[in-house]
Formats: C-alpha cells, structure tokens, sequence
C-alpha cells in the first residue's frame, strides 16, 4: 500500500464529521424513540422501552398515520411509474429535433427550480377556480409530478448522452421495428438507470411536502400527516415514526444494492475474457 | 344505501378531531367519520376554498365569520336539534347568567345565528337557524412553569417582562394573537382599547410597535401555531411563561412536569368552536349529520372534552358521562377527592387538588374578551406578516 | 466469381446541410467480391456504408441491390447486414441471444433460432462462450460474435465499418485472416471501411480509394498499389514516390529506388528500420523528398547515416505517370 | 411527418403536464397578482394595490435580504462542506468499492424525510439538548447557548444538513469524469496538490458546482417550512411571506409575492445557466 | 552518443497486492537513445514508464539518473516529462497555457512563460493554433501540442506511453517521423511505449521487448530483429517463422523463404498482398505453418492460390537458434 500524504487524513477527518453531521441528529431520534411511556420529546430519557413503536401501530389521537402511509406509498408508486414512462419518452423525444423542444426544455428547468410553493399555490387556484376538486390523486399528483418528471429528464439525458446509437442501428439492422427496437433494445439497457429514476420517482415523491400542501384535499399524505403531527403530538410516537421511516429507506437501498450484488454475481458465473488479447 | 356505508369527512384542529369520537360513532351510530387534523390557518383555509374536501367543519367562531360568507357552509335548523334548549347561553345570547356583560371581540352568539336557511348575514338574535353547532369552547390565560418562575404571576403584562427574557411565547394565529398581545398592552397600561375586538389602525400600529420592539429585544423563543407545539416548548423548559390553553398545560402536568394555568386579574381570553356543514351535503348524509350532532350533544363527547379540560356547550349531558369526583373537579373547581385522569388514562391531579381558576362560573364568568376577526382584520394580518417578519 | 452485377451505386449523394459528405459516386460492387473501401479520415466512406446499410438517408441517387432498388427500404429489408466499429453487441444479452435477435424480431421460436445461432457460432468458433454476457468476452472474441450476428439474416451484402480498429495489432492480423476466410466460405460481398492500407492490400479483391467525397480509383489492390492513378492514390498508398518529371507527376515504387555509384545525389535524411528493408528518406538537389526501400542486406552492407550524400538510380521503365 | 409525430406523442406527456400544472398555474398566479381579496374570497379585478403594497412595505425588502442571506450562507456552506467531501471521495479513495460505499453512505439520508431529518435536530439543539447538556457537562460553558435553536444558526445548520447532499452529488459525478491522467500530467508539470486544485479541479469541476449551486439556491429561496421550524416562527423568509399569506386567505398578495420571488429565482438560474450546458454536462 | 551511461533501473520491481507487474528489472538507457519498450498487453510496459516517471512508486530497487537516485522524487524534480496516451490536455486551457503550465506553476511571469511556449510551439508546427482549446484540434495536432508541453520542463528524458495509437495509420507513419526528428533535434532520452513491432523497428535506437514482467531481450532494433534470443521474441516481432529441428526450436526469417522447384512441400492456407510484398502461408506436411515473404514480381510470375502445394527452400545459414 502506498503511503498517503498528510492531507488524506485531514480530509478523512472532515468526511468522518460530515458524517456524524449527517447521521448524529437521526441517530439522536432514534435514541429518543425508545423513550419510555412517560417519556417526552427531548432528553433526558425518562426510562427505556419499545411503548412507542409499539403506540405506533395503534390508533392515534388524531389523524390517520397508516391511511397517509397508504395513500403516500401509492401515491408513489403512481409517479413512480409516470415519471419512468413520461421521462424515457421524453428522453428518446429529445433526442431528435423537434418544434418547441428548447420552450420544453426550459419549462423542465423551470419546473425544477420554481419554488415549491408557487405550484401548490397555482395548482390550488386553478383548481378552485375551475371547481374542480382537489385531491391527491389528481392536483396532488399532478403537482408532484412537476418536480419529479423534470428529474427523471436531468436523468435521461445523462443517459442518453452516453448511450451508444449504434445498439440502436444495430437492432434495425437486425429487422426490429421501432417499437421492438426500444422494448428490446433500449429499454434493457438502460433499465439500470430507470431503477434509479423509479427509485427517484418514488421517494420525490414519498417525501414531497411543498407540492402536495395546497393539493392534496381532503386526506393528508404521509409528510403532510407528519408535518400534522409536528404539531399535533407531543409524544416521541413521532421519533418512533421517523426511525421506522429511515429504516424503511436503509431497507429499500439495502434491497437494491443486494439485487445489484445478486446480478454481478450471477454474471460472474461464466468467467470473463474481457481485456485479454484473444 | 345503508346508514354503515355513509361516510362524514370531517376536519379541524387537533383539539377536538379525535379519532377516539370516530370510535364511539361508529359504534353508536354506525356511520364512518373521516378526521383530518389541521392547524388553524389550514382548517380556516379549507374551509373557505375547498367546499368539496368536507362534509363536517369543526372550525371555532372566528373562523365562522370568515367562512361563513363564503357560501360553503349551511344553516341549520335548531328544531331538529334535541338539545338545544340546553345549549349554555353564552351561544345564545351571549350571556353566560342573565347578567352577565358581553365580553368584546367575536362573541359566538355575534356570529351564531343567520336569517334562515339561506341567509347571508348574521343575525343579532336566536332565529332558529344555526352557523355552528356549538360543541366546546374554554377561557385561555397564561401559561407558567411555576418550577422557573417562583413568584407569583398575577398580570397578562407579565408576558414581556424583560425578566423572562428569551422564555416567553405567543401563539401565530393572528386572530388569536392580537387578542393576547391586547391584554397585554392593556395590562402594560401602555393602550386603553375601545373595543379589543375592533381595533382601530392607530390601535394595531400601536400594539405591533409595542410587541415587534419586545421580540427584537429577544423577548421570545419561539412562535407557535398548535397547542402540541406549546406543550413541547414549554415541557422542554424552552419558554416559561406563554399564552396557552387548557390542555396543554394539562398535557404538560401529565409527563410530570409543573405547570400553572395561570387565573390573571384582567380576566381571560376565550373561544368557542363548533359544527358547521357543508353546503353541499343533503339527504342521508344530512340526515347522518344532524344525528352525529345530536350525539355530538348528547354528552359522551362532552364528558369526554371535559375531561381534557374543556368545556361542553350543554354541560348537563356531560354530567352523565363524568364520575361525581370529576364533574366536582372539572366543572365545580371543587377538590378532587380522588386520582383525575385524562382520558387516555394519565393521572393529572390527586385527590386535594383543585383546578386552576375554580369553577365554569368563575372561569367563564371573568371572560375579558373572544378571538376576534374585526373589521380591519385585512390590515391587521398585514401587520402580523410584518411582526413575524421583523 | 460471378460475372453478373450485384451492388451497384448510382449518382449516389449524401449531404449534411452545407457538407458534401458524398458527392455523385457511382460503382458496381461484384457479387461475392471482398471490397476494401480506403480513404483518408472524413473522405465520406463511413457515409457511404451507411447509406447502403440505410442508417443514413440518401440525398440523391440510388442504391440498387440484385437489380433492386433498395435506397428507401428499411435496413432489414434490403439484403445488407451490417457490423460495427465497436460491435454494438447488445450488453444485455448472451452471445447466443445476441446471434440469435433477428430471428426473435421475427418471431421465430426459441428452439429454432438458438439451433441456427449455435450453427453461425460454430463457424465463427464461439460455441464455448454461447452463455456469456458480450462485457465478458476479450475484443476479439466480441468481433466473432458481431459477425455471426450479422450473418444470421442471411445477407447478400456484409458491410463493416473499421472492424480491426479496436484490437491490438496482434489481433488484427490474425483477425483478418479469419474475416477473408469466411467471406471466401460463404461466398458473399464483404465491404469493409477502413483507412489502413496494408489492412485493404491484404485483404481486398477489390479495393475503392476515396478522397474528398469521390472515389478517385477502384480496381484489384495490385493494380492500385502498381498503378496509382492519381497523386494522392499514390501518396496514400504509401510505398511510392511522387516525382515531377518534365512539367507533370510521375509515380515510382520506392522498391524501385537503389543505391548507386552513378545516379541523382540526395542527402540523407533519415533511416528507418523496417525488419526485411530499411526505408531510407533523402533529399534531393532539387529539394525533392525521395523514398527508398532497401533490403535490408543491402544497406547495411554499407549503411548510410543521416546527412550522408548518396547517388539513387532506377529503371525508368517503373516510372508511372500520374493524372493531374 | 410520420416521424415529427411520434416525436411529438413521445414528448407530450411531459409536456401535458407542465402545461397544466406548471404553465397554467403560473399564468393563473401572475393573473391573481392582481386580483382583489376580501376576508373569505378573492375577485377578480385589475387592480396594481398587491404591487403597491408589497414595495411599498419595508418588511418586503427585509424579508427579501433575508432570503438572500440565507440563500448566500447556506450556499456558501454547502459548496465548502459539498467540494470537500467530493474531493475527498473522488481524489482520496483508491478503491472504487470503498468509493462507491462511502457515496452511498452520504446519500442514505437523502432518502429519508426531510421533515423528520428537521425536526431530529431539536432535541439536539434545544435548550435542554444534547448539545448544551455536553457542553456544560464539558465545562465548556456555565449556561445553556440559547441561539443553537430557534436563530439564523438553527435555519441555516438545517438547511446545510438537507442540501449539502445536492451539492455533493453533481461534483462528484463531474470529479469521477475527470481523466485522472489530467492529474498527473499536471503533477508532472510540477504543480503542487493546492495549485492542482485552483488550476484543474475546481475549473473542470465548474459545471458540477453550478449544478449544485442551481439546486441549493432555488431550494433555499422556495423554502418556508424550514425557516418556519428552525426559527420556531420567529424568522421570516419569502417562502414564509407567501405561506402566510396563503394561511389567511389573501392569495392576491401571495400570488403578487410569488410572481416577484419567481422572477427573481429564474432571472438567477438564467444567469447560472449561461456558464454551463445543463444538458451536455449531464 | 555519448559513452556515459544516463538513466538505470536497479533490480526494479513493482506489485500490486499479488501481481507482479513488473519483476527485478535491471537496465541502463543510455543518453540521448530513442528506447522503445515494446510488448504484449499486460507484460508492464506502462507500470515501468509511469514509475520511471513518478506516478507509480517503486515496489523494489531504484531509479537512477544522472548518477542520482530519484526513485522518490516528485515527477517534476526528476528531470523525466511524460506524455500521456491520450494527451491529457487540460480541456479549459488554450493551446499556449497547456504549454505554458508548468511554467505558470513555477511562478514565471505571463510574457516569459508565453514567450518559451512559443518557441515550442514553433518547434512542433503548431504556432499558429496557440490560441485554440484542445478540442478544437485534430489527433495529430493535440499530440504535438501535448509533446510541446512535455518537453517544456526541458526534461532529460521525455516518456511516451502509446503516443501514437490514438491516430488513424496515415497520420501515425508521419507523426512518427515527427517525433524521431525531434528526438534528433533534442538529443535527449525518449523512451516510447508501444505495442507495436513496426512502429518500435522504424523509431528505436535501442529496443526493449518485455514479457511477462521481465525484459526477454534489449538491443538495437536490427539485432533484435535478426537474432531474436526467443520464441516469444521471434514470433512476437512478426516476419518470423518458428521451426522445430532435431528437437529444438530455430528462427528463419520469413523473407529468407523461397518457392523452388524442390524443396519442403507443403499446402498454402493463405495469400496477403502487401504492396511489394506478397505474405504466401503454407502449412508442411508435418503440420508446421510456413509464412513465406515474396517479392510481388517473384510471386505473380506464377501467383498461387490457397489449396495449391508449393515447394518451399531456404538458405540453411538463415536459421538461426532460440532459447529454450
Ligand atoms: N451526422 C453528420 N452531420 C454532419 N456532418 C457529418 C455527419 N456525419 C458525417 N459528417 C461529415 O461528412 C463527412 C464524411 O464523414 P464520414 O463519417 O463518412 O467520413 P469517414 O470517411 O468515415 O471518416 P473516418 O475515417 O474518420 O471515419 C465528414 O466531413 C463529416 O464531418
Ligand atoms: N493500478 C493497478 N492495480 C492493480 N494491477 C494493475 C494496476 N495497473 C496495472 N496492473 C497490472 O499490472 C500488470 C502490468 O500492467 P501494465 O499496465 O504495466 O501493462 P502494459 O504492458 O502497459 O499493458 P498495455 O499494453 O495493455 O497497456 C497487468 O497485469 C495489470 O493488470
Ligand atoms: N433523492 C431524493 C430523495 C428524497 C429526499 N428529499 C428531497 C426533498 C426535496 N423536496
Ligand atoms: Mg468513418
Ligand atoms: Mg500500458
């Protein structure tokens, strides 16, 4: 091994901070969530228990945690799977030239960058106005979209831009029609990356707050129940939630990166050539 | 359709959108109620644009008068109301004994009654035709940790004394706030008010001067917006002194930690909240409403509430669902003569214990103003953006 | 061979915008030739395989295939089949799958296509590497499996654009060798894109040099390589020296050039080793760069260093006059 | 043609929706702007009172700085801590398993709730919190340091800990395409790791920062919730003028706020996107 | 060229973890040689130039030049510039500031250092492109640009690693020429990396050719050529054929074979036209494969085709004996 200069570990030092900065406030509410039952928000702890995860599966005073955990979780996966279908098309769209590709393309950004607000805000007025009835399967939905869609773009064209036309050429040569070329061709190759804009898609959308305040109607999604509760619970049931929502997040990585590691294995089974003079 | 199909959405603040209410109807009634729980600004804003997101408005008085022209809402007619008659004065008249006075701001009698099933404007006196049920409603006062303050606290002007610096708070709900913010510049003796709950400009400028200098000078911690984020500030030892309501000292008692609701010599400030229906609901589901209303009345719930610290709007129901003991202690202001316990089952006061205040006479009795919405409200809201701004 | 025609281009033109990547060719390929096409970088030949593979559209012209005009069908349907630079080998797919895709495309059924994949990798000899991923295979290998790719559909024309330009010299003979097999095996049109010469004189029975978006020759590689028509032909060729002579340009073979005891003076200027020759560059009086090509025997009998004067002298019978 | 059209089919969901929940909403707040409210409702008028108020009120221009400082501090901050763990990551780490994982470790957080991630700072910052207890149980102070929650110190410390993410990701990616024989051929030019860094890393890791940057910027500058949490109200933004605004109902003067904040974020990411080719750089 | 001998590896070594990539190297450059190092992928070209350099560190032994060990020195205080194979020029600088940089490193003020990057860029031509970002240029012109900022550390020993395999062959021919002549005009080291034979024959003064992390062989490019110590040496140089008699192996050139009416009989399996050559493979009856190198006359007096069985004949003072 080589000798590392000094400025390594100073550096090391640095990421180790980041680190802690990042993890030490969830790893406090963690801490917290195994409050006992006469336990409060803050510290010291008042005694060690399981009460509130188990408080958790229970009803709570108000509000409905697991309806908005259900309705987030479809709620994602209804973007989830619009952003992957609206972004690839979009993507193989901006491929080519087209009238009013540039005005597209700058509405994404703008999309991207426009105050979170301001579309929940605009939404819920239109809506309002037309007498339509907002919900978060509609405007809610429609609004999240807004910010994931643009996204999953960003992310199509990193991929695209580095994906090799002449697969494309290769399979019309081979007799696919359009159609066949994408679903065969395309799409599998570039299905690593639609895991990532799915993956982007969902948890946008899992953990989108702005968008979905003013759109959401009548049921709250989860970060809006959770925002509700912020202020509504005054138990560490919420720090018990929010360590069950990270754990949540470290199993659907873990899930992934398993699958991935599954896969490289699996691929390692014939042995490789690559890189010999053969 | 059958009655177990129906389903109410209802919505309001966390005070009284219980999911443990939706229980018991279902199991009484049989019906579905939908609770969604909303902090004021939220509850007043869905209330006002989004008709079609609600069957059930829980919404306080104040917000009635905001809501209310906007059509959203529907009379309804006291005649299929069982317990009417019993419904305490204070929504009716506006008197709690016949000879009590009117206390200033938006009295829910003021904004109680409307023509007739169509009418626009409030009408001034019983008519027959209600904005809101009234369902709960509770005199607010000062807040203390007596534990951080050893002394007596006797005056609303106590908020900004500078000796408490940093550990004081108000609430950012406009409406209530200045109410609060009016009590204590009266208090202060800095502005006499001729109407608390309809402010000249000179008045608000005046008020916001005083407070925006108090929260420059680091006056207070922090604002809030819910009665959990009191409770949170004020068990976590970040404020000491602060506006608060009932329950949430209660709250705050349950985890063992000292806290006062604190009787003041220039009297309380008090809101009252209710039901309001949807324009749009009719036939079964209408039917399915006023039957929750009349359970709503019928006492369960007003136990219920009673027992966080609130009052019910017909407090004879509720005695039926308290223990002597209870209704001794919540209603009388008399000692308790065994363990009270919150409703979920926390012990709050040990036999010997009185209430702070004393009794509903005592309490409801020294009311000194409502949560208002006054006619410059447009204006004053500005001004609170500023304040909160500043 | 057969004496009929088979691929012919017809007043064939491909533009981009302004550029002229292609401008008005016209050749008969011979059925069952093997074609070199050479030229240097940006001279329009990737354009030109393109347009006969129908990955690129024609700007003007046609393309005619067994008397077929094929320049707007698809690519599938026009008899071609193509193989590409990098292999474009589907990295999703098993080399089997991969040989076996256009047969899936036509919806033929999985026992049937994999027996006539397994035949193409027989003759491409993969048949151990079938269940592979392509990353998992060396640059060679890949190439094999490109090329049964391309042969599955049966094509009556193969184009391959640059196909030795990703492997190490070592491999590129060695996988030039087996591309003129097959062709010679199956019989069909190879037409093979690329700018090394010694890689077309090698394998070519026809070779097409292009400059500029025209072919400036086509003929048998030793007749190019004899026989240079043009100045560039000759200079790209490599090996010739371009003399003026009386006013116009002779070519002459740089095995032509000896050294002599009487003959035109030159200063040498340098000296490469070249295993069986040394090529020796010196300048003439008259400034004029000459190459010779010396056995290697031969200059090192006496060799010359560079800034030695030497006497060159050849047979004017191996001058070759150039076109202007 | 045949093709044009299918162009366009493919493009038209997202199109669609941006027409109809970014586009319409945006004409429909810039239309509000100027509409009247009463209490409950709002009118429609053409009406130059929501412009009027709004920069005539000395709050506006305070609340406006204040957005900009936050926004500037923040993305100061960010682009430190963001650049540094980059670099650390991308030109520290050898191997790219060890490169890939500790990636991964930072990014962890990033999906999980942000609202959460806010709220876990406060029992660590509170008066009573983690923080103070240790400090004082340190020696390091006699009494609890109020201004760790509830300040500009709490606002700006969450919204480092949410947005940093936003700056790592795009300058890593620009410093893992970085032909690390770039390095050495300046190493080989006797450059020093500090001049390496000012003359090549940082100008080729331009369009990664101005990535960064667009992210942290506009989501600092939209942001309400945040300033509302960690100030515990007390500090306002224009996020929080608007949200408020909306709260009581007077949408005219939060549209008017809106369309003012909007302009202001996309006159600053146009500027940002003259130095950099969002779709190339991808 | 001088006597004294310049830059010396002392038993060097190089692992990474298991891999020996390069294994106890001992030699010595001598000043002022044109050293190719040539060798099959993976044998430690690269590993031994880039510790040369200083971007690797020595596992074991040194690195000595000028008498002085600078096996850990940083590459700028080591008197060594490197070049890389695909440049490595700074993409955000002109054509003048990459030359300039190390320049600008040192703290030398803008009209100085800009002054030394224009004569180097005079030297390589490329004068009048100074104010272009590299990729507005061509392989060829980004090569000289990247040799001109090698080269303006005045280094006593410039390392190329596969300068030249980035560029098409017509350019490569002549960037090669390039850089031998400025090698000459510089006097100083060049050692050049390669994987290719005729490439380090036409360059090297001295050629190195590595196997399997060791040298298998050093010496001029003709010596290396003719007496090759190997059968790796012999086969990898090309040109050469491999025999086995009377149990040992034997080189023979492959232009030292001939056709002749009696001889070694044997079949042909290939014929390569290569311009004044014709490359004719013939496999003996034994089994052995044959390459003959015939004079293009020679052989299309009477050309052969594969299938066909020739008589082969060759001078036996042409074999020549390998190592075991
Ligand atoms: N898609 C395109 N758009 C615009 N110009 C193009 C395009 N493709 C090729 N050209 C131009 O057309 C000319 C011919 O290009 P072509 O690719 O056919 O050359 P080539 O002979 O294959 O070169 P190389 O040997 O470098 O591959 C060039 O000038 C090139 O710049
Ligand atoms: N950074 C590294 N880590 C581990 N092994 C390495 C590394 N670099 C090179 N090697 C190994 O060391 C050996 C020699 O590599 P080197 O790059 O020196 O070969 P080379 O002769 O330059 O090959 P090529 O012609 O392909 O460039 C190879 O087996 C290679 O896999
Ligand atoms: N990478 C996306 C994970 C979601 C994390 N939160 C970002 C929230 C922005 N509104
Ligand atoms: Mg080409
Ligand atoms: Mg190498």
């Amino acid at each position: 091994m080589e000798k590392r200069p000094r400025s390594f570990y100073v550096l090391a030092s640095f990421f180790g901070l980041f680190i802690l900065f990042l993890y030490g406030p969830t790893l406090t509410i963690a801490i917290l969530s195994f409050q006992g039952p006469k336990g409060g928000l803050t510290f010291p702890m008042n005694g060690v228990s399981l009460h509130w995860f188990r408080d958790l599966f229970e009803q709570q005073a108000v509000g409905d945690i697991w309806g908005a955990f259900r309705r987030s979780l479809l709620l994602g996966f209804m973007v989830m799977i619009t952003t992957v279908v609206g972004s690839v098309m979009a993507g193989l769209a901006f491929r080519k030239r087209f009238a009013g590709s540039s005005v597209l393309f700058y509405l994404a950004i703008t999309s991207l960058v426009i105050p979170s607000i301001l579309i929940s805000l605009g939404v819920g007025l239109i809506f309002n106005q037309l007498g339509f009835r907002v919900h978060w399967a509609t405007s809610g939905f429609g609004s999240q979209l807004t910010w994931t869609l643009p996204f999953g773009l960003l992310i199509m064209f990193a991929v695209f831009n580095r994906f090799d036309k002449s697969y494309e050429e290769a399979a019309r040569d081979q007799g696919a029609s359009s159609w066949q070329t994408i679903r065969f061709v395309v799409v599998p190759i570039i299905a690593p990356s639609l895991i990532g804009v799915a993956l982007f898609g969902f948890t946008l959308s899992y953990d989108e707050f702005a968008r979905t305040l003013l759109t959401a109607g009548s049921y709250n999604t989860l970060p809006l129940e959770i925002f509700g509760m912020t202020t509504n619970v005054t138990t560490p049931v919420i720090y018990a939630l929010g360590t069950l929502t990270t754990l949540f997040s470290l199993g659907v990585i873990g899930f992934f990166l398993l699958t991935f590691w599954l896969i490289g294995k699996r691929r390692a089974r014939f042995g490789s050539d690559a890189g010999k003079g053969l | 359709q059958e009655i177990k199909d129906i389903t109410l959405r209802q919505f309001g603040t966390g005070v009284s959108n219980l999911n443990d209410v939706a229980n018991k109807v279902k199991e009484d009634l049989g019906f579905t109620l939908a609770m969604t729980a909303l902090d004021s600004d939220s509850v007043t804003q869905r209330a006002a644009t989004q008709p079609d997101s609600f069957d059930i408005a829980d919404i306080e008085y104040w917000i009635c008068k905001k809501v209310w022209p906007t059509g959203n809402l529907q009379a309804m007619d006291t005649s299929k109301i069982a317990n009417y008659d019993k419904i305490v004065g204070i929504f009716k008249s506006g008197k709690l004994t016949p000879e009590s006075e009117i206390a200033q701001g938006t009295a829910p009698h003021s904004v109680g009654f409307v023509d007739g099933p169509d009418g626009n404007s409030f009408a001034d006196e019983e008519t027959g035709w209600m904005t809101l049920i009234p369902t709960i409603y509770n005199a607010d006062t000062l807040g203390i940790r007596p534990d951080l303050i050893n002394r007596p606290i006797n005056n609303w002007s106590e908020l900004l004394n500078p000796e408490f610096k940093g550990k004081a708070s108000i609430l950012d709900i406009s409406s209530i706030g200045i109410m609060d913010m009016a009590m204590v510049c009266e208090s202060m003796g800095e502005i006499q008010y001729a109407d608390k709950g309809n402010m000249t400009r000179e008045e608000i400028d005046k008020t916001f001067a005083i407070f925006t200098e108090a929260k420059q000078n680091g006056q207070f911690r922090a604002f809030w917006k819910s009665f959990d984020e009191s409770v949170n500030l004020m068990a976590a030892g970040e404020v000491v002194i602060q506006s608060m309501w009932s329950p949430a000292i209660t709250a705050v008692k349950s985890r063992g930690i000292p806290c006062v609701y604190q009787p003041l010599e220039e009297g309380y400030r008090s809101w009252g909240g209710g039901i309001g229906l949807s324009k749009s609901l009719s036939g079964m589901e209408l039917d399915a409403a006023y039957e929750y209303i009349n359970w709503y009345l019928d006492g369960w719930v007003g136990g219920y509430l009673m027992r966080q610290g609130y009052y019910s709007a017909v407090p004879e129901t509720s005695k039926n669902h308290m223990s002597e003991n209870e209704w001794g202690y919540w209603f009388e202001g008399k000692q308790a003569t065994g363990d009270i316990t919150s409703p979920t089952g926390d012990v709050l006061a040990k036999a010997g214990e009185t209430r702070d205040g004393g009794s509903f006479y005592d309490r409801m009795g020294s009311v000194a103003c409502w949560n208002a919405v006054m006619d410059e409200n447009q204006y004053m809201v500005r001004k609170w953006n500023e304040f909160i701004a500043s | 061979m057969r004496t009929g025609y088979d691929l012919e281009l017809v007043h064939l033109t491909k533009r981009y915008g302004e550029t002229v990547a292609v401008r008005d060719l016209n050749h008969i390929f011979n059925a069952g030739s093997y074609v070199c096409l050479l030229g240097p970088s940006g001279c329009g030949k990737s354009s030109t395989l393109r347009m006969i593979a129908g990955h690129e559209s024609v700007s003007d012209g046609s393309i005619v295939l067994d008397g077929l005009d094929v320049s707007h069908l698809p690519p599938a349907k026009r008899g071609t089949a193509m193989m590409f630079q990098n292999y474009a080998l589907f990295p999703h797919l098993s080399v089997r799958d991969n040989v076996a895709f256009s047969l899936r495309m036509k919806g033929v059924d999985k026992p049937t296509r994999y027996g006539q994949a397994n035949e193409l990798l027989e003759l491409v000899d993969m048949s151990d590497y079938a269940d592979r991923l392509p990353d998992q295979l060396s640059g060679g290998q890949q190439q094999r499996v490109a090329l049964a790719r391309a042969l599955i559909t049966k094509p009556k024309v193969l184009l391959l654009d640059e196909p030795l330009s990703a492997l190490d010299p070592f491999l590129r003979v060695r996988m030039r060798a087996e591309l003129k097999r097959i062709q010679r095996e199956l019989g069909i049109t190879f037409i093979h894109v690329t700018h090394g010469q010694d890689e077309a004189l090698a394998l070519a029975d026809v070779m097409v040099v292009m400059n500029n978006a025209v072919i400036e020759q086509a003929g048998s590689a030793r007749d190019i390589f004899n026989a240079p028509r043009t100045e560039f032909v000759a200079r790209f060729m490599g090996g010739h020296n371009v003399i003026s002579l009386d006013g116009s340009k002779v070519a002459l073979r740089a095995d032509a050039v000896a050294m002599a005891d009487h003959g035109l003076s030159a200063t040498v200027t340098g000296v490469e080793f070249q295993g069986a020759h040394v090529a020796m560059t010196a300048t003439t009086e008259g400034g004029e760069e000459i190459l010779a090509l010396l056995p290697e025997e031969t200059f090192y009998h006496s060799p010359k260093n560079p800034g030695d004067v030497v006497s060159l002298a050849w047979d004017e019978g191996r001058l070759h006059r150039l076109q202007a | 043609m045949h093709r044009t059209l299918i162009t366009w089919l493919q493009a038209a969901p997202l199109a669609v929706i941006l027409l109809g929940f970014l586009v319409a909403p945006i004409i429909m707040i810039v239309i509000v702007s100027f509409w009247g409210a009463t209490e409950f409702s709002i009118y429609p008028d053409f009406q130059l009172e929501n412009y009027k108020f709004l920069f005539s009120s000395p709050v506006t221009y305070k609340v406006f700085f204040v957005t900009f400082k936050y926004a500037f501090i923040t993305w100061a901050l960010t682009l430190t801590i963001g650049f540094t763990v980059a670099y650390f990551l991308a030109f520290h780490i050898r191997s790219q398993t060890t490169q890939i994982a500790l990636f991964l470790l930072c990014t962890i957080p990033f999906w999980t709730s942000n609202i959460i991630r806010m709220i876990s700072w406060i029992p660590f910052l509170g008066r009573n919190g983690i923080a103070n207890q240790t400090l004082i149980s340190w020696g390091v102070i006699d009494a609890p340091l109020d201004w760790l929650l509830y300040s500009d110190f709490s606002v700006i410390l969450a919204f480092v800990h949410l947005y940093t993410l936003f700056m790592v990701v795009p300058i890593f990616n620009t410093m893992m395409r970085i032909d690390k024989s770039l390095l050495e051929a300046a190493r080989d030019a006797g450059a020093s790791g500090f001049q390496t860094l000012c003359h090549l890393i940082i100008p080729l890791t331009k369009p990664g920062i101005m990535i960064g940057s667009i992210f942290v910027l506009t989501l600092v500058m939209g942001d309400f919730i945040t300033v509302r949490f960690m100030s515990g109200s007390q500090k306002a933004n224009v996020g929080r003028l608007i949200s408020n605004d909306i709260a009581l109902l007077q949408y005219p003067s939060a549209a008017a706020t809106a369309v003012v904040l909007l302009c202001t974020v996309l006159i600053m990411i146009a500027i940002m996107l003259r130095f950099v080719n969002i779709r190339k750089e991808l």
